[in-house]
């Protein structure tokens, strides 16, 4: 019982933060309330028994990306006047898209899957023994590195990480004086 | 010791294409660093040779069978491997090799245009002919075989004399010809045996029932076995060349860069009499022992040919190139005997036979190195000449001697290992040929003198007329061999002098491979 | 002297020359001086060992000799062949009887030979400008070259008579061709302005050639030989090879005849090295190189070598020209020399250059020697080659000085057109060059044969009486036409030398040349004296015991037991097994008188008509020779010397050359197989050009038109972007939206609620 | 006990509502931040279907870390390019940055 109310809690929080990211004028409320998603995500990790990635949550996005992208506010900041619209001429449009789009797939979510706590567990969950749930980050870590799981992508992500970190800095590094015209 | 066992072979084989990209990643104007650094690099697989040279131990020596062996999976699906080892006559080959690219490059260092993209065609063009020597699996082998033609072909296109389009294009032609018949051989024997490599092939493909019919074709393995034969000499043949498949040499060499010339004649020509010993002869042992007769034959053709055509020539590179004709028809002849006596009863049974199937069978090999050094040495001198005078015409020459005594006599040397003055290698390798096949071919020996005689005359008719006679006015003042030069020379001329006078420390190599692995004798 | 050390010192001998050539070539070739020391101290070094080493053997008792004739012998493995290593081809020297004769007269004869040059170059002398022509009376700047040359050319000569085996015997024999060819030519530059009254000389260059390219023609048909040799007797070793044993095993493996034709292929090298007919052309011509050297290693040295290679195989000929062999191995070889003998002797008589009738007297000698190993007369033949080989060197250094004396004269007067060589232009030198003159004399006695004193007398009559014992025990035809032609020769020969004595030395002065000439110098005329001495004792080594008074005297016939041993043994089986003639067996006989009669009027009749023609009142000025009017056209004929350079040059050399060129090149190569390959090609290009038309036709308009079409249709797409990401994110949404509800739709049937 | 769908829904709605943000808001900054939710929401669809049905298996957090790591890499790049655009042409409002018009 305490569970499904604390998740819904926890939910609503969350998707409130992200109603103010998507609509605050103030882009700096925008990020903080961005900060505030993240962290409600982290917490949902928690409750699906994902430590690992909740931390990993914490850590890239509220410690790493908010971070960079409050910067980026602050070094664009005097355009973000307050004065300004928020949105373009197609908001009235992408509303409707967008609450389209939640229709579809929740109706889909909720012809496939019962919603009520009673039979939820015998529907879905699949019995698992907790000592897998325990070494879930051992055999994440292993999975990492066997050749027979995802040795590749990771080599591969490593290789995409080092390559937009290089692109970042060539692209944002300041102009010479001839390309400007 | 296990490091050289396991990987340097290869690592020397593709050095080559790796110094070749190093050398594409300089800037184009940095002529002089280009060259010396491609100097140097190509020195690198010359020590991996010698490595190999002094590793290569007795047991291989004495046991006969592949030292160094490389074997990875490379095309499964055809039973394709990458397979890779050095028997005493492919050892002898590397160093050939090795030992004539650095030396060439160094020939090549007045080249003025696109120097960096030909030290890159060089560098390829010596992996291409190592991997081929090295290679135990027939695809790998056709592959390097083909890999090989392009640098050559480009090397005469971009940097040939005034005719090189056509000399280029008939050279391409020519050997494009030639190779497409083995291609499909090649395909249709992996497709029949299921692998391809050479050496179980040796043991599967000969031993196929002759009446059966191919695995995947209609055809009987017999009336295969004369196509892919007859494909397989057609091929080499060109290569080598033999009379009649000789005409695209001389136009390739007399157009040729000098380097490019060394190259062809010291090494590219050798390609097609390795074949024939590694894969013809092996693998078509009834069919080579049948064709033996005609082999002889055309190898006294193209001596006796070679010989004469060489002699009626006025043009300096055109005589040299005809020589390459003359002195490649002593190794068809040994190989010949190779061919006659490889696998016959008879030759386990008489000793004398089996001392002729021997003599033969090292005197080719031995004449192919031998011709490797005096050919591309006598080209470089061309070049030499050409360089000052820039003429090739002998009318023109005369008088050369008193002009330029050093060269004079460095050119006298040459000429006489070429000739095959006994005391220097050439005599060597063409004592042991005609030895060995006295009593087989006594006929075709005997005719082959007359070429060997032509040889003696082309030779002093180059001597006579470039360093003889009186000094003309117009080469008054050429300067004599520079520091580069004679460090191109001086090697050459005291492998010459070595291998003549005390040959064993090559022949010892060939001896016991030719004895143990192809005969399987002692 | 030990074993060990004499084989160590047989090792030697060769080797001293040979490191002066490398020494001199690399290092020293700057200085002329330091130069010609080397290479003297290398042919010093030959000399000490080669006569250390063959005193040792003549110390041997002879008995044993016979027995075991090789000395010493030693070998290493060379050439890796087969899996054992004993059976590898070995190179090795070896020392018998045989091979320490030669090893006097070579060793000494060269060494005079490089002393001489010294003098003949003219070291010391102003350096001459010119590279490769003479430069008269002034030192000779390629004295360092030369000198390297002559060095190599001794260490191949004595590897050749060291050598215990034909590959390695055949080896020293071909270096020996080399550097004759360079020492002919080593006046490269040198050209003859044609049109002189006398026939035009080839140029020296010409002439390298031509002697390289002659012998070679032998030498490749012994090369066939050779592995003939090595095929038949698994050896190239001569003790092995050649013993009784194993040629009888021969003779039961591949026959006789088969030996004899083995042999003849041999033999054809020693034709061409030793210029026999018809392989003898290049000789006269060689004398074309620096005179005295070059003309005297092919008199002295050279052409010995081919001689000394018959010998050496003497029991293989033997065989082959026994009665088991069907091949005429005998009248082939004996024809050959007493034809050539002849014939050379008749050319002598009519030439004017001095080293011209040297150059012919020399072939007619060999000539002689062939006959002699053509009658089986082993010993004979040995015993003339080394007393010609110090007699010829002699005449030909004591020509060479004549010349030089002479150009001294034609320097002194300023006169470059009159041929020095020339013995028309000669004459009273006597008084001017005595030393020249006595030796001279020595030298041309030698060679005619004068009775009892000289070398020649006893050698040629050791030939006439082997050739006549042939003849009387054994009926052996060859024996008698050998001893007439040989007679007729020797007649010849002691003619044309007075002939040449007189009209070099006698009378007086023909041209300001000879008024002026003068003795050449110290380094020239020591030679000489030192040739002089050996030209007249060596002989005495070959007197028969028998011989009435001096034999007695002596009481020893050397040459006979010595020289006989190296194969007495061997023959002496093979004539047991009736392998061999008789005659080739028997190594010494009873004195007869008819040969000796023979050689004693052929001697003093030939000197007799040669002084009353020449001698008795010489030549003066501007006299035509009495031999033209004597023999008419016959003079002519022989004067051009049988025409024989220019039959070749018709029959041999121009149609090869045509055939290289023309028929070969031309009509072959670029004509035929080119020519086929080029009409491939044109049909290929052919082809090539109507599918290129076709595919312009059919193919290119069509794809212009698709790629018209497309452009047509990406032009009024082009509208629909606007370039505003997010319409685009909006757009693919809704369809995405639309299209997923779509599905949905059919999926659960509303479609079918709706339309019930 | 949650049902899974729960985590569905809300996922879903998160998404939506990036997705609303990524097509209406005018700053690119704001943009990225949105594309930020929907990369959120993807990373609970797949944590949640991992727990649920393979728990067994990590496939879920795999991708979800792979996720993490596009994420970073697409903040920064992007950030990267808004802040040269900015340089550029002084303006961070999508609708003007239509270079790739026509």
């Amino acid at each position: 019982m305490f569970e499904q109310v604390f998740f819904i809690f926890v939910a609503v929080v969350t998707l409130g933060f992200a109603l103010i990211v998507v609509t605050n004028k103030n882009l700096f409320h925008a990020a903080l309330a961005l900060m505030g998603t993240f962290l409600g995500v982290a917490i949902i990790y928690v409750t699906l028994g994902a430590g690992f990635l909740a931390m990993a949550q914490l850590l890239v996005y509220i410690g790493a990306i908010s971070i960079l992208i409050i910067f980026a506010i602050m070094m664009t900041r005097h355009m973000m006047s307050a004065e300004e619209a928020a949105f373009n001429s197609q908001a009235g449009l992408s509303l409707f898209t967008a609450v389209a789009f939640f229709v579809l797939v929740a109706y889909v979510f909720i012809s496939y899957w019962p919603t009520t706590p009673a039979d939820a567990m015998l529907a879905t969950m699949t019995p698992v023994d907790p000592a897998i749930l325990e070494n879930s980050v051992v055999a994440l870590g292993q999975s990492f590195v066997s050749p027979n799981a995802y040795v590749l992508p990771f080599e591969v992500a490593s290789v995409m990480l080092l390559a937009a970190l290089v692109g970042s800095i060539f692209i944002a590094k300041p102009r010479l004086k001839e390309d400007e015209a | 010791m296990e490091f050289i066992q396991d990987n340097l072979l290869a690592f020397i084989v593709f050095f080559p294409a790796l110094a070749g990209l190093i050398i594409l990643m300089l800037p184009n104007d940095a002529t002089n660093t280009i060259r010396r650094l491609t100097f140097l690099l190509s020195l690198v697989p010359l020590i991996g040779t010698l490595l190999l040279w002094f590793n290569y131990n007795a047991e291989f020596r004495y046991g006969g069978g592949f030292a160094f062996e490389v074997q990875a999976e490379w095309f499964p699906a055809l039973g394709s491997s990458f397979h890779m080892g050095l028997d005493g006559i492919s050892l002898v080959m590397f160093l050939l090799t090795t030992m004539l690219t650095p030396l060439a490059i160094l020939a090549s260092f007045n080249i003025k245009e696109k120097v960096k993209m030909y030290m890159f065609l060089f560098l390829i063009m010596e992996m291409a002919m190592l991997g081929l020597f090295a290679s135990l699996d027939l695809l790998i082998f056709f592959i390097f075989w083909e890999f090989g033609l392009v640098p050559m072909y480009f090397l005469i296109r971009l940097w040939g004399g005034a005719d090189r389009n056509y000399a280029s294009f008939k050279f391409m032609i020519y050997t494009m010809a030639g190779s497409l018949g083995l291609l499909l051989s090649i395909q249709v024997m992996g497709l029949a045996t299921g692998t391809y490599d050479i050496i179980e092939l040796m043991d599967v493909w000969v031993n196929l029932p002759a009446d059966a019919t191919l695995a995947g074709t209609g055809i009987s393995v017999w009336a295969f076995k004369n196509i892919a034969f007859w494909a397989f000499v057609l091929a080499f043949a060109i290569k080598v060349p033999i009379w009649p498949f000789h005409t695209w040499l001389p136009d390739a060499h007399t157009q040729a860069p000098v380097a490019g010339s060394m190259m062809l004649a010291g090494v590219l020509l050798k390609l097609g009499a390795y074949g024939f010993l590694r894969l013809v002869i092996p693998l078509f042992p009834e069919h080579a022992n049948w064709a033996a007769g005609t082999l002889a034959t055309l190898g006294m053709l193209s001596i006796v040919m070679g010989g004469y055509a060489a002699f009626g020539q006025w043009n300096f590179k055109r005589l040299v190139a005809y020589s390459s004709i003359n002195h490649m028809g002593f190794v068809v002849l040994g190989l010949a005997v190779t061919a006659y006596t490889y696998g016959r009863v008879d030759t386990f049974a008489d000793p004398k036979i089996a001392g002729d199937a021997i003599m033969a069978t090292n005197g080719a090999v031995m004449q192919m190195f031998n011709h490797g050094i005096s050919a591309a040495a006598m080209f470089f001198l061309v070049g030499v000449l050409y360089e000052r005078t820039h003429t090739l015409e002998l009318k023109k020459y005369g008088g050369i001697w008193a002009i330029m005594p050093v060269f004079g006599a460095i050119f006298l040397f040459t000429s006489m290992s070429s000739l095959g003055l006994p005391g220097l290698n050439g005599f060597v390798g063409e004592y042991m040929v005609a030895q060995g096949s006295w009593d087989i071919f006594t006929i075709q020996l005997a005719l082959s003198m007359l070429g060997l005689l032509m040889t003696g005359a082309y030779i002093l008719k180059a001597l006579g007329t470039t360093l003889h006679g009186p000094v003309k006015k117009e080469w008054m003042g050429l300067k004599d061999m520079t520091l580069r030069e004679h460090m191109v020379i001086w090697p050459l001329m005291v492998l010459m002098l070595t291998l003549g006078i005390w040959p064993q420390w090559v022949l010892v190599f060939i001896n016991d491979t030719v004895t143990k692995s192809i005969f399987g004798l002692g | 002297m030990s074993e060990e050390l004499l084989t160590t010192l047989t090792w030697l001998i060769p080797v001293g020359p040979l490191l002066a050539f490398f020494v001199i070539t690399l290092f020293t070739n700057r200085s002329r001086t330091l130069s010609w020391m080397l290479a003297w101290a290398g042919v010093f070094s030959s000399l000490i060992l080669g006569w250390t080493v063959a005193l040792n053997v003549f110390a041997e008792d002879v008995h044993h000799l016979e027995e075991h004739p090789t000395v010493i012998a030693d070998s290493i493995a060379w050439l890796p062949f087969g899996s054992n290593a004993d059976n590898w081809l070995r190179m090795g020297v070896a020392v018998d009887p045989l091979t320490a004769v030669m090893l006097i007269m070579v060793t000494f004869a060269i060494t005079m030979i490089f002393i001489y040059s010294v003098g003949y170059h003219n070291w010391g002398q102003p350096l001459g400008k010119v590279l490769g022509v003479p430069n008269h009376m002034q030192e000779e700047p390629l004295l360092s070259r030369f000198f390297a040359f002559m060095s190599l050319f001794a260490g191949a000569m004595l590897l050749l008579v060291v050598a215990d085996n034909l590959l390695m015997l055949f080896v020293g024999w071909e270096i020996m061709g080399f550097c004759s060819y360079s020492l002919i030519g080593f006046w490269y530059a040198r050209d003859y302005d044609i049109g002189e009254d006398d026939i035009p000389h080839i140029s020296p260059r010409k002439a390298g050639i031509k002697a390289f390219m002659t012998t070679r023609v032998a030498d490749v048909i012994m090369l066939l030989g050779i592995v003939f040799f090595y095929r038949v007797f698994g050896t190239f070793n001569f003790a092995e090879a050649l013993s009784a044993h194993s040629l009888e095993h021969a003779v039961a493996g591949v026959g006789a005849t088969a030996l004899g034709i083995m042999s003849l292929l041999l033999f054809t090298g020693t034709v061409g090295k030793s210029a026999q007919w018809p392989l003898h052309v290049w000789l006269p011509d060689a004398m074309e190189g620096p005179t005295p050297v070059s003309a005297t290693i092919h008199a002295a040295a050279m052409v010995s070598a081919g001689v000394y290679m018959s010998i050496r195989i003497f029991p293989l000929l033997a065989v082959g020209a026994g009665p088991e062999s069907g091949v005429p191995v005998g009248w082939i070889i004996a024809g050959i020399g007493a034809f050539t003998a002849l014939m050379a002797a008749t050319i002598a008589v009519a030439q004017n250059d001095v080293k011209g009738v040297l150059a012919y007297s020399t072939i007619s000698q060999l000539g002689f020697m062939i006959a002699a190993i053509g009658t089986g007369a082993y010993v004979a033949a040995v015993f003339h080659l080394i007393t010609h080989g110090f007699f010829k060197a002699l005449l030909f250094l004591a020509s060479g000085s004549v010349i030089h004396g002479m150009e001294h004269g034609a320097h002194h007067v300023h006169d470059h057109h009159t041929d020095p060589q020339d013995m028309r232009y000669m004459g009273g030198l006597r008084k001017k060059m005595p030393i020249t003159f006595w030796t001279f004399l020595i030298g041309g006695m030698a060679l005619s044969g004068l009775p009892f004193i000289t070398a020649g007398f006893w050698s040629k009559d050791e030939i006439f009486a082997s050739a006549w014992y042939a003849y009387n025990h054994e009926g052996n035809a060859i024996g008698l036409m050998v001893l007439v032609a040989l007679a007729l020769a020797a007649f010849l020969t002691a003619f044309y030398t007075m002939r040449q004595i007189s009209m070099t030395f006698f009378g007086k002065a023909r041209t300001p040349l000879a008024e002026h000439a003068q003795e050449s110098s110290n380094f020239m005329t020591f030679p000489l004296i030192g040739l002089a001495f050996f030209a007249v004792i060596a002989g005495w080594a070959g007197i028969p015991e028998d011989f009435p008074i001096l034999g007695p005297l002596l009481d020893n016939n050397y040459a006979h037991h010595i020289i006989g041993a190296t194969v007495h043994s061997t023959l002496h089986h093979l004539s047991e097994m009736g392998l061999v003639g008789h005659s080739y067996a028997i190594a010494a006989f009873d004195f007869v008188w008819l040969p000796l009669i023979a050689s004693l009027t052929v001697a003093l009749g030939g000197l007799f008509f040669g002084w009353l023609m020449y001698g008795r009142k010489p030549l003066v000025q501007g006299q035509a020779d009495p031999l033209i009017k004597a023999l008419g056209p016959l003079h002519t004929f022989l004067n051009r010397k049988w025409y024989w350079d220019e039959l070749y040059d018709t029959v041999l050399i121009q149609p090869t050359i045509f055939v290289s060129e023309t028929v070969v090149y031309e009509w072959i190569d670029k004509g035929f197989i080119d020519g086929i390959i080029h009409l491939v090609a044109r049909a290929f290009y052919g082809f090539g050009r109507y599918v290129r038309a076709f595919e312009m036709a059919v193919f290119g308009d069509g794809v212009d038109w698709v790629k018209d079409q497309f452009l047509a249709m990406a032009a009024s797409m082009r509208q629909l972007q606007t370039g505003r990401m997010q319409e685009y994110v909006l757009v693919s949404t809704l369809i995405a939206s639309a299209l997923a509800f779509v599905v949905l739709a059919i999926n659960y049937g509303w479609f079918d609620q709706i339309f019930q | 006990m949650i049902p899974m769908s729960w985590y569905l829904l809300f996922a879903a709605a998160l998404f939506s509502i990036g997705l609303y943000g990524v097509m209406a808001r005018r700053n690119t900054v704001a943009i990225l931040m949105s594309v930020e939710l929907l990369l959120n929401a993807v990373n609970i669809n797949l944590v949640t279907f991992w727990r649920y049905l393979t728990p067994d298996r990590s496939v879920g957090m795999a991708w979800a870390v792979f996720v993490l790591a596009v994420a970073a890499a697409e903040a920064a790049v992007g950030l990267a390019l808004i802040i040269s655009v900015y340089r550029n042409r002084d303006s961070v409002v999508a609708e003007e940055l239509d270079v790739l018009r026509n």
